[in-house]
């Protein structure tokens, strides 16, 4: 089981995110990545947290500050990515997977096929952030709003090789991601990926049927020297 | 963006700024001051304290020092908690008389063991001229030595503690709560103390040092094994930090506070000849403002002043000129190269530079801030090297 | 001098940072006439096997490659890149490969890809020697352990068993190779420039 | 009290031994009179080779050297650097800053201006001056603690600090003529742990007064910590053809030293270049003379002669004048450090005075001298 983190990239600098509502400022990108590289963390998952307010200007400038990131990890970077021609920009970026959000609710598939036949299928990702009270319900950047299930476009999901399942309100927490989610979405948790309030419960979920492949953790990643070996230890 | 609606920060702050409805995360989080269960934070403290007095033999964890009085507030809680601390200070050879008291009163009064390191002098001034020349920054070598040696010695000795005052990341933008008891690391150390500048971003491949001798610049290698041995924890997380009031109550165990025209605040870095003067001039220059913004923020956010009274506090102080030529004659620098520096490299604050002798002005303050004021000192020496603090 | 070939397809840049890190002078090779003048080739690759090989053709790497490995130039073969040396790959219904190493690139038994890490050993003296001759010896180590970084849905199945080869470190895909070296051939599975120390030193002892 | 024949040294100094007449550095320096100092230089630096090939951290300094900031450190800090060319890591035991003099600091800045690392090690103030007065209670002598902590915090600071070849300045048996130090060749100080400040008394006494952790400043690290690092102490002054007391003050002179010109007759020291850091130890020079019949005027008179700068009858008449000096104001400084009357102080005083060599009369504060030098 991968042990992965989350960082939330926008306008050239690093943020975190605290139940879904508040950001509290991070650092540089690269200084992060290169602490990450020296910390041997399994991948790194960078995310533009864009909502309804994103400019192809932002797009831009942050995909050309991206370019020049150096890292011996593994990274993988959505969050904005809405219409072919970005997709086409993705090219020259130094990661290895792409992360699809917005259009897992959208009825047009052309973007992922396009997706898959320019990276490859191993390099598609899905990303649901979801929350359970009131009710279940998932978060649709696009549009800045929480729709019911139903909403969800399943076939979107056979193109994407892993899936992040973000629990938004346990995001920032040290524990109690909403594991029942994976009978709700009937998904096969060995190609998911857990995230929010996942940090300490690496343990609890191992040769148990909810397994994911992996979990990434967000925010709490840079708070000691080596917290990844920690949370291994711990693990 | 907008500015901060209850304090003074501008988004230019090198922590990175956040807000959520005009308000940043730095006054955000300070009022979790008023809302933690602070006995709850201590006894985290505490626990750590229990587990490292077993481990030891010698020391049990390390105070990084230079001698104000926050260092005096450390000391005194570090010995509340039963510890047995190594001093540990990185010579700045910035300090003045009135610095070199405070350093040696403290490990007289408190009676207690210290290292003073003193960095070779002429590697030294080469890369404070390297800062100066790349940064306009002239306190980055001495950071850098600050920030590394005391980890260097408790990797060695394996002293398995090092105890920091207050952690500026979470006090002045609330980038972390303090629930989540954020501890030092090489990542923290870059990004808050050095501004993404380590000693190899400094020297770049232009700087004329050996490199041999840069071996305390840098921060210990191999993170995983460091982080098993050493942990640094920053006791603003478990105490509701409150600089004024602890300064003031700690002017008992002889602390000398210094007469300061540059801020209301007579005991933050008491004690330096170049903290309030060409350290603060080249902050403005770099961030467009000064120390006095962050004691008037504080304040404001402690409660001890309003928006409008900070701004007018402010304004009193952020006019005030500065003489930096002690500063240029301490790094051999000729009176027209000095000229030169000032006319190129300090276009923005060059109506703050003044040659004359600058005589400290009384001011008026509010009286929530007069009654935690003391009377403080005038420093007769700057710039010595190495000073006998302390008569028999 | 090492050269990396840039088809507009593939992250070229983290390939040129693991060069950089192992302070390693490279160079982009855009036109395929100029192949003749590098010692070690780098054949990176990311996306599609059937866009990648078209590619190749199209802007004539895929002609003058072979020329190279005819000449007897080294070529180090990344994901994708490495899957190109192989006879046939299956994907996107199947194409030819530069055949330069005896066997095909097929699906892997499982639902997902294999994507993460997995130990990896190796012993440089376990190379033939036409790789080994005309090597640059930066390092002076020849064995390391570690794990390394997978993220691939084909694999390389070799045919052809008088060949250094290895297997992927995973029960459920052991009849697929991690690395295959025939002559002046190497074909990495995985990605060594995202497998961070590992990577770098491997490097330096293929040089 | 029987006296060498060459010098003025006498067989009371504790582990002096006489070799037919002669005390053991006039007989060091009669028979290695035509010692070759090239051969000497070469020899140390095949030494210094040899051990700092097994030194595990590569990359840092080359070498400790222990400073004061006076005469003798700062020459050797300079000839360490550059005669060997050598990067040392300095580390100074500095004293308490009450008992710091301003010329001890005035000098610690000239050493950081001539460019070198260096490390103050301070112990706790108040302990030490404690252990200054238990030492001058239990062995009549007030920097016994100090000695203890200056020989045993440079080797600990090596063990720590991974820098494994530390370089001593002279080599005490052959200058002072303690056998007990005398090591496999002239250079080797590895047996200094053996010397008489650091055995004679144990160290039961300093755990008493400044409990286990603090105490730990005071004692020598054991044998296993030297060959676990393998530590290696080494004498400069063998090295050298032109290290005495006085030439060194001397340089002291010319390399921006401040020194205590027309001092003498504060302090009893002839050379008013040696002990600038601190004063208190002009009171041991005293006690010494009141204790073995000879204080430091004699150590620096038996050094001149040996060297012959100075003939045996000059120097009875120095050693007649400034044997046993120390001025009223430095007593009188020492009793408020340590927080004791001055009656107390020469109580303690009297009873290390040695009867057969010194009369003790009431209404007069200083011991009388009741014999002839020389």
């Amino acid at each position: 089981m991968r042990t992965g983190s989350v960082i939330l990239f926008k306008n050239g600098y690093c943020y975190q995110s605290y139940g879904w509502n508040l950001f509290r400022p991070l650092g540089g990108l690269q200084n992060i990545v290169s602490h990450l590289d020296k910390y041997l963390i399994d991948d790194i998952t960078i995310i533009r947290p864009v909502r309804d307010n994103d400019s192809s200007a932002d797009f831009l400038s942050d995909i050309e500050e991206l370019k020049k990131l150096k890292s011996s990890s593994p990274i993988s970077f959505g969050g904005g990515i809405r219409n072919i021609d970005q997709l086409h920009l993705l090219s020259g970026l130094p990661f290895e997977r792409f992360i699809f959000s917005s259009i897992l609710f959208n009825e047009n598939n052309k973007l992922l096929e396009v997706a898959t036949k320019l990276y490859g299928k191993q390099a598609i990702v899905g990303l649901i952030p979801f929350k359970l009270k009131p009710k279940l319900s998932m978060f649709n950047s696009e549009i800045n709003k929480f729709v019911p299930l139903d909403k969800l476009n399943r076939n979107h999901l056979d193109f994407c090789d892993e899936i992040i399942l973000y629990d938004c309100e346990r995001e920032g927490f040290h524990s109690g991601f909403s594991k029942e989610i994976i009978d709700r979405f009937k998904l096969d948790p060995k190609s998911c990926v857990f995230s929010g309030g996942v940090a300490e419960l690496k343990n609890s979920f191992k040769n148990t049927s909810y397994a994911p492949k992996a979990i990434n953790i967000e925010n709490s990643v840079l708070h000691r020297e080596y917290s990844i070996l920690n949370y291994y230890e711990k693990l | 963006m907008k500015n901060c609606k209850y304090c003074l920060y501008p988004k230019s702050h090198p922590f990175g700024m956040a807000y959520s409805d005009d308000v940043c995360l730095g006054c955000i989080t300070h009022k979790e001051k008023y809302n933690l269960d602070w006995s709850e934070r201590y006894s985290f403290l505490e626990e750590e304290a229990r587990k490292n007095k077993k481990r030891t033999k010698t020391y049990d964890c390390i105070v990084p020092v230079i001698g104000d009085a926050e260092d005096y507030f450390v000391v005194q809680e570090v010995l509340k908690l039963g510890l047995n601390p190594l001093i540990v200070s990185v010579n700045s050879y910035f300090y003045n008389d009135i610095g070199w008291k405070n350093l040696h009163n403290l490990i007289t009064h408190f009676d207690l063991d210290s290292w003073v390191y003193n960095p070779e002098i002429q590697t030294y001034k080469e890369l404070i001229r390297t800062s100066l020349r790349k940064y306009n920054h002239m306190y980055l070598p001495w950071i850098q030595l600050h920030t590394s040696f005391p980890v260097h010695v408790a990797k060695e000795k394996s002293i398995p503690l090092i105890i920091w005052g207050s952690n500026q990341s979470v006090e002045q933008v609330g980038k972390f709560s303090h629930k989540d008891s954020v501890e030092m690391s090489s990542w923290s150390r870059i990004e808050h103390d050095l501004f993404n500048k380590d000693i190899f971003n400094l020297i770049g491949n232009g700087a004329q040092v050996n490199e041999r001798k840069l071996n305390y610049y840098i921060y210990p290698e191999n993170l995983q094994k460091l982080s098993k041995k050493v942990k640094g924890l920053y006791l603003s997380n478990y105490l509701a930090w409150d600089p004024l009031k602890q300064n003031q109550s700690i002017i008992k165990h002889g602390f000398v506070a210094e007469e300061n025209s540059y801020s209301f605040d007579p005991y933050e870095r008491a004690g330096s000849s170049v903290y309030y003067q060409i350290h603060d001039l080249l902050k403005f220059e770099r961030l467009g403002y000064r120390k006095i913004t962050d004691h008037c923020t504080r304040e404001i956010r402690h409660g001890r002043l309003s928006r409008s009274e900070a701004i007018e506090v402010e304004s009193q102080f952020i006019q005030n000129k500065i003489n930096v030529n002690p500063f240029f004659n301490w790094l051999d620098v000729s009176k027209t190269g000095r000229e030169w520096y000032i006319n190129h490299k300090l276009k923005k604050s060059s109506n703050l530079i003044s040659d004359s002798k600058i005589e400290y002005k009384h001011h008026n303050f509010p009286q929530k801030i007069k009654s935690l004021l003391v009377k403080s000192s005038k420093p007769n020496e700057n710039f010595i090297t190495y000073g006998k603090g302390i008569e028999i | 001098m090492v050269g990396i070939i840039n088809v507009g397809v593939g992250n070229i840049r983290s390939i040129k940072n693991w060069l950089d890190r192992s302070i390693v002078n490279w160079d982009v090779i855009d036109n395929p006439k100029d192949l003749i003048n590098y010692s070690l080739i780098i054949l990176p690759g990311v996306g599609s096997a059937s866009l990648f090989i078209d590619r190749l053709k199209k802007s004539g790497f895929f002609l003058e490659l072979k020329n190279a490995h005819t000449r007897g130039q080294r070529m180090l073969g990344i994901c994708l890149g490495a899957q190109v040396f192989m006879d046939y790959l299956e994907e996107d219904g199947g194409a030819e490969g530069l055949g330069f190493i005896k066997g095909h690139v097929l699906k892997l038994p499982i639902k997902n890809s294999n994507t993460g890490w997995l130990p990896f050993s190796f012993n440089l003296n376990d190379l033939s020697k036409a790789w080994l001759q005309n090597k640059v010896s930066i390092s002076r180590k020849t064995k390391i352990k570690g794990r390394v970084f997978y993220n691939h849905n084909y694999g390389l199945l070799l045919t052809d068993n008088n060949v250094f080869s290895q297997f992927i470190d995973c029960d459920n895909l052991s009849p697929f190779s991690s690395i295959i070296q025939k002559k002046n051939v190497i074909a990495l599975q995985f990605h060594p420039e995202k497998s961070q120390e590992l990577g770098e030193t491997l490097l330096k002892m293929l040089l | 009290m029987i006296y060498c024949q060459k010098c003025l040294s006498t067989n009371n100094r504790p582990g002096g031994k006489f070799i037919d007449g002669l005390c053991s550095p006039c007989y060091f320096t009669e028979n290695t009179e035509n010692i070759n100092h090239r051969v000497q230089l070469e020899l140390l630096r095949d030494l210094y080779k040899e051990s700092r090939k097994r030194q595990r951290n590569k990359g840092s300094y080359d070498c400790i050297v222990g400073v004061s900031g006076g005469k003798d450190s700062t020459r050797q800090a300079q000839w360490v650097r550059d005669r060997l060319g050598l990067r040392p890591l300095l580390i100074c035991v500095a004293y308490p800053p009450k008992q710091m003099t301003n010329i001890g600091a005035q000098n610690l800045t000239n050493i950081i201006n001539l460019g070198f690392d260096l490390i103050t090690v301070t112990p706790s103030p108040k302990t030490s001056a404690q252990l200054s007065l238990e030492s001058f209670r239990n062995f009549g002598n007030v920097s016994k603690s100090s000695e203890k902590a200056l020989y045993s915090t440079v080797p600990r600071m090596a063990i720590d600090l991974g820098v494994n070849t530390i370089f001593w300045g002279e080599n005490s048996a052959t200058q002072v003529g303690e056998k007990s130090v005398e090591g496999k060749s002239v250079f080797d100080a590895n047996n200094l742990r053996k010397m008489n400040t650091l055995s004679a008394g144990g160290n039961e006494w300093i755990y008493k007064k400044a409990g286990l952790k603090k105490g730990s400043h005071y004692v020598y690290p054991d044998e296993i910590e030297f060959q676990k690092k393998k530590i290696n102490i080494y004498f400069l002054g063998p090295a050298w053809d032109d290290w005495s007391n006085f030439n060194n003050a001397t340089y002291a002179a010319l390399h921006g030293l401040t020194l205590r010109p027309s001092e003498e007759n504060k302090t009893g020291d002839i050379s008013n270049a040696s002990m600038l850091d601190e004063e208190f130890t002009n009171i041991n020079m005293m006690i010494k003379y009141y204790k073995f019949g000879f204080g430091r005027a004699s150590d620096i008179v038996n050094e001149s002669i040996r060297l012959g700068e100075m003939s045996r009858n000059e120097g009875i008449e120095i050693v007649k004048k400034y044997d046993g000096v120390c001025d009223d104001s430095i007593i009188a400084s020492y009793c408020s450090y340590v927080g004791i009357e001055k009656t107390e102080f020469w109580e303690i005083v009297y009873s290390y005075t040695n009867r057969q060599l010194f009369d003790i009369k009431k209404g007069v504060l200083r011991p009388i001298r009741k014999f002839n030098i020389g």
